[in-house]
């Protein structure tokens, strides 16, 4: 056993980060493919035998833990930096260094011919090893290293085409949206600290329940901070405003971050502190309400809108939302394996939705696609799957997860949240079957001989909506000088590749969730997940009858929203239209995005420039300097009445002298 | 006692350089520029040993220098250094050779006496620093403000003599009062123990009826404050910021600014701790808008320089709340933040002066896809910025945190506006990076920008060195300075007690001298809190 | 023997003339001569105490009075007649070149 | 016969002192400024200071007072105009002054004198004390004097200096 084990995957990709910094105007395009991939590739081999050493382990000593150094010290404070393997965390390393892997090689084929290739490279390691420092962290302080490092990342990755001012206005946005989040996460965890003395895991967890009541304020106001940052960081209501915008960036970074890793790291945060969320009930509600809304308010602007990655943002937002809803109502366990499913097919939606415009040449506007399932079948049979996945039609990944999640919420009797569950299932299936059709299905709506199909393709829906406040739907036209014009073909092997392995996991990725009326007992991920998680949230277990029952509705509710889409964007799309019209006001809503991004705009952002030119032009520079010069004026005004009797005339200048000798005189008299 | 009067050396090194560079021929700018790098590098290294030969450990002052000055009046030229001095002085020297290599080619008319005066400067702020002896003090922070108002008043921009006129008298202003309070301690002194001094130390041991302490503490938190620069008084630091030269700003923000709160640690705080007391909760309060404000102004400046100027607004409120907040973790990230600023801060101004010099121009909007044109200054000052934002990592967090957690520990209020800063401080500094350095290039004469020189980057490579060094592991720097901050608060509790038990007692001989202030209520400096 | 105190009061007579000589005179050279007769004042009292007092340091300084005295006139009437030049006028009260 | 010698001259002095300063004419003030300085020499040497009689004088009377009326000529001056309120303002105030101030000696005179030592030996007075001060002069005071011819160096070259004027515009090549 040589350890040090833990470090070393953080490390890697760092240390790529390095050497490309260093050396990376030597390697050229070839070299820094295979140092950015390599270095992910080697992390996730040391991963995995990191993963294997705990496996070995009996499940009570299922945990490494390995500090580095301290970070620093402060009277009774101290912050070690310190890695933490447990079985948590293990799913989480496995999934972001493996799908991180597949995405660095898809990469390598996606961005082959922009300029900043380096660039590219160097971001997308330095953000595997801030998401990596992230879930490995054994202390919240480190956590929030890798939190804000990976928030950076995404910042730099989403304005990575720099010189275009909408991406630059997303990645900041991202920032500041996700800086208001971690405002909260902050001070949540200054809240543990000032109770339990200290930022580690275990002994936030161990002295925890001696230290708080259960319900109690404290804690409840601690969590509820923490799940700010959390609604940050994975994009919830009220903060979930970034990441459709994010999607300006490249492609895979919205596979790799904005789907795969980043947004979940919420998620990751609250089942890492479910022993304080589990004590305070009004959090877990509060998250449990959040998370449904934002699953059913996402998926509702998801049905209407026609970039399609914008279609698998809210997608993602959504999809998160029931993440949390999971988390809500304490199933923890459920909610990391969706985490974990999630990953697969979103990533691989993302990538496949990459190869797509790839193919098309930096088209992403879905009205201007279709037919495509000819010209790439890869990526054709792979979108499917993954499109079948979160539709959640067994057996595939997404199906176990979100059914568990589903199951849950109705087993512990939260059923408006399963209500809203089962109609955010129905809109998912509808949404990314819609994307399918538009994309693959029915008669190209662009020219097939090359070039954009530019606005006079069939519009088959929303013609009257082309105006675009937000610059959606903008090209990728980022100085890109290849492939504008060519036939549409199938993109190549190192993009391709990734997906079927994505495509593989997304149908199999599940399996190991699968519980109960399946298998005996608990789950394999169940079980696996015990040392952290505890036995399970005990909810009175539901009757296997009950269970087949909910599987049989989820199933039902997936078959009729794809059946929906098909019927409206293939066979008829004239229903769509008929929708679209009958319900203007509706879709018009729907496709400004219940106009939140407005909201914010003339409540928060508006208000705060321009109180704050008020004060800088008023306050600063009237009333203090104002002060500040009314004294230099005062004392000017002053001086000049005394100027008055410096006449010039020294005759005046006599007269005072003797005048002071007579007072001299006076004064000796007097005395 | 053959040791080596190594303080003074540092003091007056720079004094006998600046004096060397003063005679020699006007119009020989390199032999000049060398010279002056070459006493500020030799400074620099000479001042190295603080690092180590200052121990730790060892809470008092070290390496401690006395001599009779003026003995009628017991002032003495008395000089000390403790882990807090230690670090500023470092970062004083440190500072200074930046500066001096950062204005080799900014500075083209009397170059001369520009650098005489900055190495004049250096030797007032190591002074300051070291001295223990109040009226020495005095001394050394108003022959501090000479050369810096002539840096401004000589070499500045547009409006230079109305900025370094506001600058000294806003300055003035504050030391005039101070003075008075040292003077009236003196007197209380000399009543008390009948032997005249200004000696620190013996001031330390004073004790001071509380009602007594709230005027003197006033005088004194005014001057200090005026120099953080707090509140409702910084509004000279824009104006002195904006057309000082890039040297003349990065030490004003670097070092000159730091002489306030090293001053409230140093004097005001220990000296006065029952008046710290009732004024903590108004001085952070002060402080926490202060953060928010100088984030708000500096959102919607147009300006490059003022921009930097009000963030310094804003972090020296984060150095002033964790003063405030009294506890270890309060006092350490204080001190952390004062280090930190200088570092980034002054690696702000470099870098505007570093396109100032290129372009003459500090507007914003002159600005607009830097990236392209220079990506190595358009890295640097990601980083540079990225650690002025307070990312993890970087050293500007460390500061951030543990202020608010000591804020938080003190009250949470504190510590939940204090970090609206964190939100507040993202918001303008990307905005401005993306301004300046996103998107396409839309001046043409941007398109012509060189990147960074050698030399360039010769300034700007340990300046990220320290960044990552301070974000990463901090831990010596925070070893350094603990136990000097431990001892500082212990007095400072210490006496609020003593001299609350003692107020009717022991003090009364001394009779109402000072205008009795108004009841002072007398809790030790833990209250609320969240305990 | 003349009283001490005779000399004295004549000494004053003779210095308030000069002052309300300079008081009330426009002519430069007029005002320079008032000042003179203050000097000449001043010599009488270091005189009559020179007497009083039987020490002859009084008439030194009387002396030393007359020399300055001497070299103030010389020198302040080139100024005058350089005032002259100028400005055309000895008086007083058309010259405010000490005005700030 | 001394003290009404002494009031005589008094007498003459007060009253050419005043015409110096009322007469409009300045030459007519400088010929009166000779007679009050003679006069003032003349109780000078009833007050046994016959060496400085001699040099009111021959320097005051005889030197400063030929270069006032050498220059009142070379300006050419006539009568002074002296009209006006501000003038007759001036004048006013200016007598006022005068008058308070001697009042205001006087009534400090009555209210304390401090008389001070009276000599204890009769001054010596046979063939006048000229070489009494030359011999004080020469040995005690000396460096004072040498100073003081400096100082009348000084005066003479800056006289002449000034006197000079300034060079001629075209002088200077600018």
């Amino acid at each position: 056993m040589n350890l040090p084990m833990l470090w070393i995957i953080p490390a890697l990709p760092l240390a790529a980060v390095a050497l490309n910094l260093l050396f990376g105007d030597r390697l050229g395009k070839r070299g820094t493919a295979f140092l950015a991939c390599g270095a992910v590739g080697l992390a996730f081999a040391a991963a995995v035998r990191a993963v294997l050493t705990l496996a070995a382990r009996s499940e009570e000593e299922r945990q490494i833990v390995e500090t580095a150094w301290t970070w620093f010290r402060v009277g009774d404070f101290s912050v070690d930096v310190s890695f933490l393997l447990d079985p948590l965390s293990a799913i989480m390393v496995l999934v972001v260094t493996g799908v991180g892997f597949l995405i660095h090689v898809y990469s390598t084929g996606y961005m082959a011919e922009d300029p900043s290739f380096r660039r590219f490279f160097l971001y997308l390691n330095l953000f595997m090893f801030a998401m990596l420092t992230l879930v490995l962290a054994d202390n919240y302080l480190l956590m929030f290293v890798g939190w804000e490092g990976v928030g950076l990342c995404s910042y730099l990755l989403i304005g990575f085409w720099y010189e275009k001012q909408s991406a630059t206005d997303a990645g900041k946005k991202a920032f500041i949206v996700n800086r208001i989040g971690d405002f909260g996460f902050l001070l949540g965890v200054m809240f543990l600290i000032a109770w339990t003395g200290s930022v580690n895991y275990e002994r936030v967890f161990a002295s925890a329940p001696h230290l708080f009541t259960a319900g109690g304020t404290i804690i409840t106001l601690a969590t509820l901070l923490m799940f700010v940052g959390a609604t940050g960081k994975s994009a919830q209501i009220p903060l979930y405003v970034w990441l459709p915008d994010a999607m300006e960036g490249p492609t895979p970074v919205s596979a790799l971050i904005h789907a795969a890793t980043m947004v979940t790291a919420g998620v990751y945060m609250v089942v890492r502190s479910h022993v304080l969320f589990e004590m305070a009930p009004v959090t877990l509600e509060v998250i449990a309400i959040v998370g449904a809304a934002t699953a059913l308010m996402a998926a509702t602007i998801g049905l209407v809108q026609n970039d399609i990655k914008r279609v698998l943002a809210y997608s993602t937002v959504s999809q998160l939302g029931y993440m949390f809803f999971a988390c809500g109502v304490g199933a923890f366990g459920a909610g990391i394996f969706h985490v974990m499913t999630h990953a697969f097919f979103k990533a691989l939606l993302f990538l496949g939705a990459g190869s797509v415009i790839y193919g098309m040449h930096h088209e992403q506007d879905m009205r201007k696609m279709g037919g495509l399932a000819g010209k790439m079948p890869v990526t054709h049979a792979t979108m499917l799957i993954a499109t079948i996945a979160i539709a959640g039609i067994p057996p595939f990944a997404g199906f176990w997860s979100k059914d568990e999640i589903l199951a849950k919420a109705f087993a512990t009797g939260h059923y408006g949240i399963f209500a809203a569950g089962l109609l955010g299932a129905v809109m998912t299936a509808f949404y990314m079957f819609r994307l399918y059709v538009l994309t693959f299905q029915g008669k190209p709506r662009f020219d097939e001989n090359g070039g954009h199909a530019h606005a006079h393709a069939a519009d088959a829906h929303g013609a009257h909506m082309t105006h675009d406040a937000h610059g959606h739907g903008a090209h990728d036209d980022h100085g890109h000088d290849h492939g504008h014009g060519g036939p549409v073909k199938e993109s190549p092997w190192n993009m391709t590749v990734p997906l079927s392995v994505l495509a593989v996991l997304s149908v199999v990725g599940g399996w190991i969730g699968i519980g109960k009326p399946f298998i005996e007992g608990e789950s394999w991920m169940g079980r696996w997940l015990e040392p952290v998680l505890g036995s399970g949230p005990h909810v009175h277990h539901l009757a296997v009858s009950t269970e087949f029952g909910l599987m049989g509705l989820s199933v039902a509710v997936a078959a009729f929203g794809i059946f929906m889409a098909f019927r409206a964007y293939l066979q008829s799309p004239s229903i769509a239209t008929a929708m679209h019209e009958r319900f203007g006001g509706l879709h018009r809503t729907l496709y400004h995005k219940y106009w939140v991004d407005e909201f914010y705009g003339a409540v928060a952002v508006n208000p705060v420039y321009q109180a704050s030119m008020r004060l800088w032009r008023f306050w600063d520079e009237k009333v203090v300097d104002g002060i500040v010069n009314g004294v230099g004026y005062f004392l000017e005004g002053v001086s000049a009445l005394l100027r008055l009797f410096q006449t010039g005339y020294v005759g005046t200048y006599a007269l005072f002298i003797t005048l002071g000798v007579l007072a001299l005189f006076l004064h000796f008299l007097r005395s | 006692m053959a040791q080596l009067p190594w303080l003074s050396l540092l003091v007056f090194f720079p004094l006998a350089a600046a004096i060397l560079v003063a005679i020699m021929p006007a119009n020989a700018h390199k032999p000049i520029r060398w010279w002056a790098t070459i006493a500020a590098l030799a400074e620099f290294v000479f001042s190295l040993p603080l690092w180590w030969r200052v121990i730790p450990g060892q809470a008092g002052f070290q390496f401690e220098e006395k001599l009779d000055w003026i003995p009628v009046l017991g002032a003495q030229y008395h000089l000390g250094v403790d882990g807090v001095s230690g670090l500023l002085a470092l970062l004083t020297t440190f500072t200074t050779l930046i500066a001096i290599l950062g204005a080799w080619t900014s500075v083209e008319k009397r170059s001369r006496e520009f650098f005489a005066l900055v190495l004049a400067l250096e030797a007032g702020m190591l002074g300051t620093f070291f001295c223990l002896d109040l009226l020495l003090f005095y001394v050394f922070w108003e022959a501090m403000l000479i050369p810096m108002y002539l840096l401004i008043g000589v070499w500045g921009g547009q409006r230079r003599v109305y900025a370094a006129v506001k600058f000294f008298l806003y300055t003035m202003a504050g030391s005039v009062l101070m003075l008075v309070a040292i003077l009236s301690l003196w007197f209380l002194q000399k009543q008390y123990s009948g032997v005249p001094t200004f000696d620190l130390q013996a001031f330390y041991q004073l004790p001071l009826a509380p009602s007594r302490q709230l005027w003197m503490f006033l005088a004194f938190a005014f001057a200090f404050a005026i120099k953080v620069p707090m509140f409702p008084l910084h509004t000279w630091l824009p104006d002195a910021h904006v057309e000082a030269p890039t040297a003349g700003s990065v030490i004003l923000a670097a070092v000159l600014l730091k002489m306030g709160t090293y001053g409230f640690l140093r004097f005001a705080m220990p000296l006065f701790p029952n008046a710290l007391v009732v004024c903590a909760p108004y001085i952070a309060w002060l402080a926490i808008i202060g953060i928010v404000y100088g984030a708000l102004v500096a959102m919607v400046q147009p300006d490059l320089k003022k921009l930097v100027a009000y963030s310094s607004v804003s972090h020296m409120g984060f150095a002033m709340l964790g003063l405030m907040a009294m506890n270890a973790q309060g006092f350490a990230g204080s001190m952390m933040t004062m280090l930190n600023h200088g570092v980034s801060t002054g690696a702000l101004f470099l870098l505007v002066g570093v396109i100032y010099e290129r372009r003459h121009t500090r507007k914003i909007a002159d600005f607009g896809g830097l990236w392209k044109v220079v990506p190595v200054y358009s890295v640097i000052f990601l980083v540079v910025m990225l650690s002025s934002v307070g990312l993890p990592g970087t050293n500007g967090f460390i500061g951030e945190f543990l202020v608010l957690l000591g804020a938080f520990k003190h009250s949470v209020p504190w510590a939940a506006v204090a970090a609206t800063g964190v939100i507040l401080s993202a918001c303008y500094m990307l905005w401005m990076f993306q301004r300046v350095v996103f998107g396409p290039v839309t001046h043409e004469e941007n398109r012509k920008l060189t990147d960074l020189s050698f030399r360039e980057r010769l300034v700007f490579a340990p300046l990220l060195l320290l960044i990552f060094w301070m974000g990463v592991a901090p831990q010596p720097f925070l070893d350094r300075m603990q136990p000097t901050l431990d001892r500082v608060l212990q007095m400072t509790n210490d006496r609020a007690q003593m001299m609350t038990a003692s107020d009717a007692a022991a003090t009364a001989p001394l009779a109402s001298r000072l205008q009795a202030a108004p009841a002072v209520n007398a809790a030790p400096a833990e209250q609320g809190g969240a305990r | 023997m003349i009283p001490t105190e005779w000399a004295l009061a004549l000494s004053a007579v003779l210095f308030v003339i000069g002052v309300v000589g300079v008081l009330v005179r426009r002519n430069a050279l007029v005002i320079f001569m008032s000042i003179e007769l203050m000097l000449n004042a001043a010599n009488l009292a270091f005189v009559a105490f020179a007497r009083q007092q039987n020490s002859l340091d009084g008439q030194i300084f009387v002396f030393f009075v007359m020399t300055v005295a001497a070299a103030e006139v010389a020198v302040g009437l080139a100024i005058i007649v350089n005032l002259f030049r100028l400005r055309e006028t000895v008086f007083v009260d058309e010259i405010n070149l000490l005005k700030g | 016969m001394v003290p009404y010698l002494f009031l005589g001259f008094a007498a003459l002095l007060v009253a050419t002192a005043l015409m110096v300063i009322l007469h409009r004419n300045p030459v007519t003030s400088a010929l009166f400024l000779v007679l009050s300085f003679s006069s003032l020499a003349g109780i000078y040497l009833l007050l046994q200071a016959e060496f400085i009689g001699m040099v009111q004088i021959i320097v005051y009377a005889g030197a400063s007072m030929v270069l006032f009326l050498f220059v009142i000529m070379y300006l050419n001056l006539q009568h002074d105009v002296e009209k006006g309120a501000q003038i007759a303002l001036r004048r006013g105030i200016g007598w006022m002054v005068g008058a308070l101030l001697l009042l205001f000696a006087g009534l400090l005179a009555k209210k304390g004198w401090v008389s001070g030592p009276v000599a204890a030996l009769p001054p010596d007075t046979t063939g006048g004390n000229a070489a009494a001060i030359g011999r004080v002069l020469y040995s005690r005071f000396l460096f004072p004097f040498e100073i003081t011819s400096i100082l009348l160096l000084v005066a003479m070259v800056g006289a002449i200096v000034l006197a000079k004027g300034r060079p001629a515009p075209q002088g200077e090549a600018e």
